[in-house]
């Protein structure tokens, strides 16, 4: 589903946030990804979604290496992945209910589909109340779970959360973890970028390492690991 | 594109114009003011062309003829004359006619010195032909055609006058165009800045659609429509403006320069229009076009 | 505040205009554009006014005296008209002359009718001054004055045509104005919409300086300076474009209307400037004042 | 130090984000402010920085009804107040040693004590290899740190900090909590909203708990709470 061989990505200023990074994630998985603040987690998220590219290697998904992607493919690459950001990035000039459904809008769902498919996924995460807010009129947890929201309304194939209970208490992290793996079950590909030592310890799910940009653990039913 | 989509973004391209209000505001007017300051331009300088040219039909010749010519034979010329399409106007000026002039103007106030003159016009043998011009371009063929007609003995014209006529016209017609062009220019400019200030505040929506895998033309539609509405309102504000004022204008300069009022004749506010509203329409249409295309080069390459 | 401080808004002020090249690049261009408008319709209605002046001292009258006045006491009356300021030139015109410029117009070709006058000069009497106007406000006035005069008989004007010209040039005088005074108006507009625009894309800065404890002097500093040096710099550009092609334009119609070349009197580039380089420096601090004020009023109120 | 006394606050929306609230903060106490996603954290942290004003009641700082407090005398206010903001609020325009000068330019501190202190206090959330880069160019939990850096630079009398750890792997959250401790140490009085359970539990200091607008438990040695 998903292949990294050899990614390197240096930025411009001469950071090098990934260095030399290979692995694979299968159809199916759930997959967490940790490391220390500025590890380059989320520079890996960003490259999957061609976001940016990497400086050499190659990611594959679906079969398809997308550092060689058509620029007019990138917008169906995009819709296969359902990603929560670490910053959001909400349309502030919409509400919530515009904001999930212009995932579907995107896609020329037909109305009955967004109708019937973004109160659900809002009360699946606890905004019913909040949908016709904007951005802004919310709480942090609020907007976190929005995006959440957002990125999985149109059932991708893959979904990639980047910290996507950072800013929420533990008793509502833990049902948008329950969330995530419900979705996992139905057969989506989960990738979660977590701090959240106890979840990913209780989960027993593979657990990817990241240490200044290289991969120093790789362990099926891991757990965050004591030293970092 | 599925119809339901292209209503929807039609949609989008509206709710657009009512949610970014500084940006709409400031679009429409900056529109409103460069088709505004182009229209009033357009309409002075029109005028003042139509003006001219009117003045330029007030400018003629007098055509004197060999002694012993019949009036007959005059008025014949005469018919000749007025066939031609340079000719605008062409007046008899009997014997009679030129005397009481002549005495007029040389003699007012001092009648007693004519007296020598008595019974007798001096002038029996000048009777004339005044011929105006209906373009002044053609004076110099047609002076060349009566020269070449018989009995016509000198033709006494204000050529100079002519020229110098001629001269201001044409300076006036090349300023006139050179500033609408500027004003032109200067606004296009204006207007892309406008929409690229506009586009750059909403940079960031732009991304995100984007990164949500919405494809440009998704993005752009909204921006198209929003241009385009946004370009008539801007072009339909100034030209109620001058509609309006046009008459009202016209009727105070009439009222406030009565002295000169037959020199200022107006152009009919349709004839006008008829070259100025496709004009504003056009710059519409670009307008639409300068906007979407600003996004597609700017902020869609994510 | 501490002078060090003012040095680093001053400081920031410039940074800003580095750092913000969309806006000050649309903030400087619309400056420009507008004074450059402003400044060419400036230059163009003052030099016509100037060249209307210049023809109004070529209309003039002619002052025919009573039988038997002396030469002598028409060049004393001569002198008394040129002291005036009212009048422009004044030319004696002898009655030699007079019957020289009457035959060339009237008997040109026919001068065998003129066998009658042979030896005498039935002008004799008919001695006269031509007065130019310096000003043709003023045309009334001398006109009783000389009236008034002795020996003075008749006065023959264009009185319709002087008043005509009179009429022409207040009508352009006044239409220049309201035209100038429209495109400021725009252009204070229009800069005043591009200093909002630019403002709204720095709202979120400006609202974070403001919860970090910033006063309202330490946000509006920059903005100021900005806002004078895109003044200073969007009036420079328009002022030397002017400068640079006065010289060529008037050459180029001179050159090009050679006909009308004694009627166009340009003004020398420095008596145009003496007004218009402190009109444009007052807009670049209106707009600095401008800039701060919106920013005041709209965003620092968190 | 910080006194509330009957605080209400119903955004404009019908939202009634605080519901009679009243507590006090002593001068050099160190707070912990718990409670689910939207239950009004980031409200009260707001309104004592006089970002937004309450509906009814007061809000005492060091004695002074800032309800009532003139607009010339807010940047006073918010000079003696450090705010580590939940969505980090950075300048964009400016590099981080920039964004943390920033709030010492801003009461026109001498240039020695800015080329000191900042420094001093970007090595302290180990931001000093960034010094030079734009927020754009950080990591979620590198930006959130810099916002720290901002918020303790000037040493303010009283520290809100917003959910300072949320985008923080649990060895630099604890390093920060370490910091937070130790500025309380010298005098400060830090308030923390905080989803950390973990954190919370191990600290033993005050832990203020709302629910839905409402304090619903105020415990000095707290802890984060089992129903959480
Ligand atoms: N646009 C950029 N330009 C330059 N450097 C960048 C850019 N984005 C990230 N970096 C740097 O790359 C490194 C990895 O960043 P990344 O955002 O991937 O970290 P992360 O693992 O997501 O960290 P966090 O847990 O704090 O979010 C960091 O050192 C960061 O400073
Ligand atoms: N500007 C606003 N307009 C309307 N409602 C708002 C606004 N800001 C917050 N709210 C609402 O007020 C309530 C409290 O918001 P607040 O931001 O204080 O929550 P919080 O405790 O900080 O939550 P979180 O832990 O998710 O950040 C929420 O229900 C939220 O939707
Ligand atoms: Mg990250
Ligand atoms: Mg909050």
């Amino acid at each position: 589903m998903i292949r990294l061989e050899n990614v390197t990505k240096v930025y411009p200023n001469g950071v090098k946030a990934l260095d030399d990074v290979s692995f694979e994630i299968e159809k199916g998985a759930f997959v967490f990804i940790v490391g220390n603040s500025g590890s380059g987690k989320s520079t890996l998220i960003k490259m999957l979604m061609k976001e940016i590219n990497p400086t050499s290697g190659s990611l594959f998904v679906e079969e398809k290496d997308i550092t060689k992607l058509r620029r007019s493919k990138i917008p169906k690459l995009r819709r296969s992945i359902g990603v929560v950001f670490q910053d959001f990035r909400l349309l502030e000039k919409m509400t919530i209910y515009n904001n999930v459904a212009f995932t579907l809008k995107v896609t020329e769902a037909p109305i009955r589909t967004i109708r019937r498919n973004v109160p659900m996924v809002l009360s699946l995460v606890g905004l019913s109340q909040k949908a016709n807010m904007h951005p802004k009129q919310l709480s942090g947890g609020e907007q976190q779970r929005a995006a959440l929201a957002r990125a999985i309304v149109n059932n991708p194939p893959i979904l990639l959360a980047d910290e996507p209970t950072g800013n929420l208490d533990p008793k509502t992290s833990w049902e948008i973890m329950k969330l995530l793996l419900d979705i996992n079950l139905r057969g989506t590909t989960v990738v979660v970028v977590t701090h959240d030592k106890e979840v990913v310890n209780s989960m027993k799910k593979r657990v990817i390492t990241l240490r200044e940009g290289r991969v120093i653990r790789d362990m099926q039913k891991g757990d965050y690991g004591y030293e970092n | 594109m599925k119809i339901r989509t292209i209503f929807y973004l039609m949609g989008q391209g509206c709710m657009n114009i009512i949610k970014n209000q500084l940006m709409s505001f400031a679009s429409i007017t900056t529109i409103s003011a460069c088709i505004f300051m182009v229209g009033i331009f357009y309409t002075v300088s029109v005028n003042m062309d139509y003006m001219l040219d009117a003045i330029e039909t007030t400018m003629g010749m007098t055509v004197f003829f060999d002694e012993g010519t019949s009036e007959e034979q005059i008025i014949e010329i005469k018919g000749l004359l007025e066939a031609r399409n340079e000719v605008h106007k062409v007046n008899y000026i009997s014997p009679e006619e030129a005397w009481t002039n002549f005495k007029n103007e040389y003699f007012t106030g001092k009648e007693d010195q004519l007296a020598g003159f008595e019974g007798e016009n001096p002038l029996k043998d000048s009777a004339s032909l005044e011929v105006y011009f209906a373009r002044l371009e053609t004076q110099k063929d047609l002076v060349a055609y009566i020269e070449a007609l018989p009995n016509v003995r000198n033709i006494r014209q204000a050529e100079q006058v002519v020229e110098i006529m001629q001269s201001f016209n044409t300076l006036v017609r090349y300023s006139s165009l050179v500033l609408v062009a500027i004003l032109l220019i200067i606004s296009i400019f204006l207007i892309s800045n406008t929409i690229r200030l506009g586009i750059s505040t909403r940079q960031k929506e732009i991304e995100i659609m984007k990164y949500i895998g919405a494809k440009d033309a998704f993005i752009k539609g909204p921006f198209i429509i929003e241009g385009a509405i946004i370009g008539i309102i801007g072009a339909v504000i100034p030209l109620s403006i001058i509609y309006v004022f046009y008459e009202r204008v016209i009727e105070v300069v009439t009222t406030e320069f009565v002295l000169i009022s037959n020199y200022l004749i107006f152009m009919d506010i349709m004839d006008i229009y008829k070259n100025l509203v496709p004009m504003a329409a056009l710059f519409g249409i670009l307008i639409g076009l300068i906007g979407s295309r600003v996004t597609i080069h700017k902020y869609l390459r994510v």
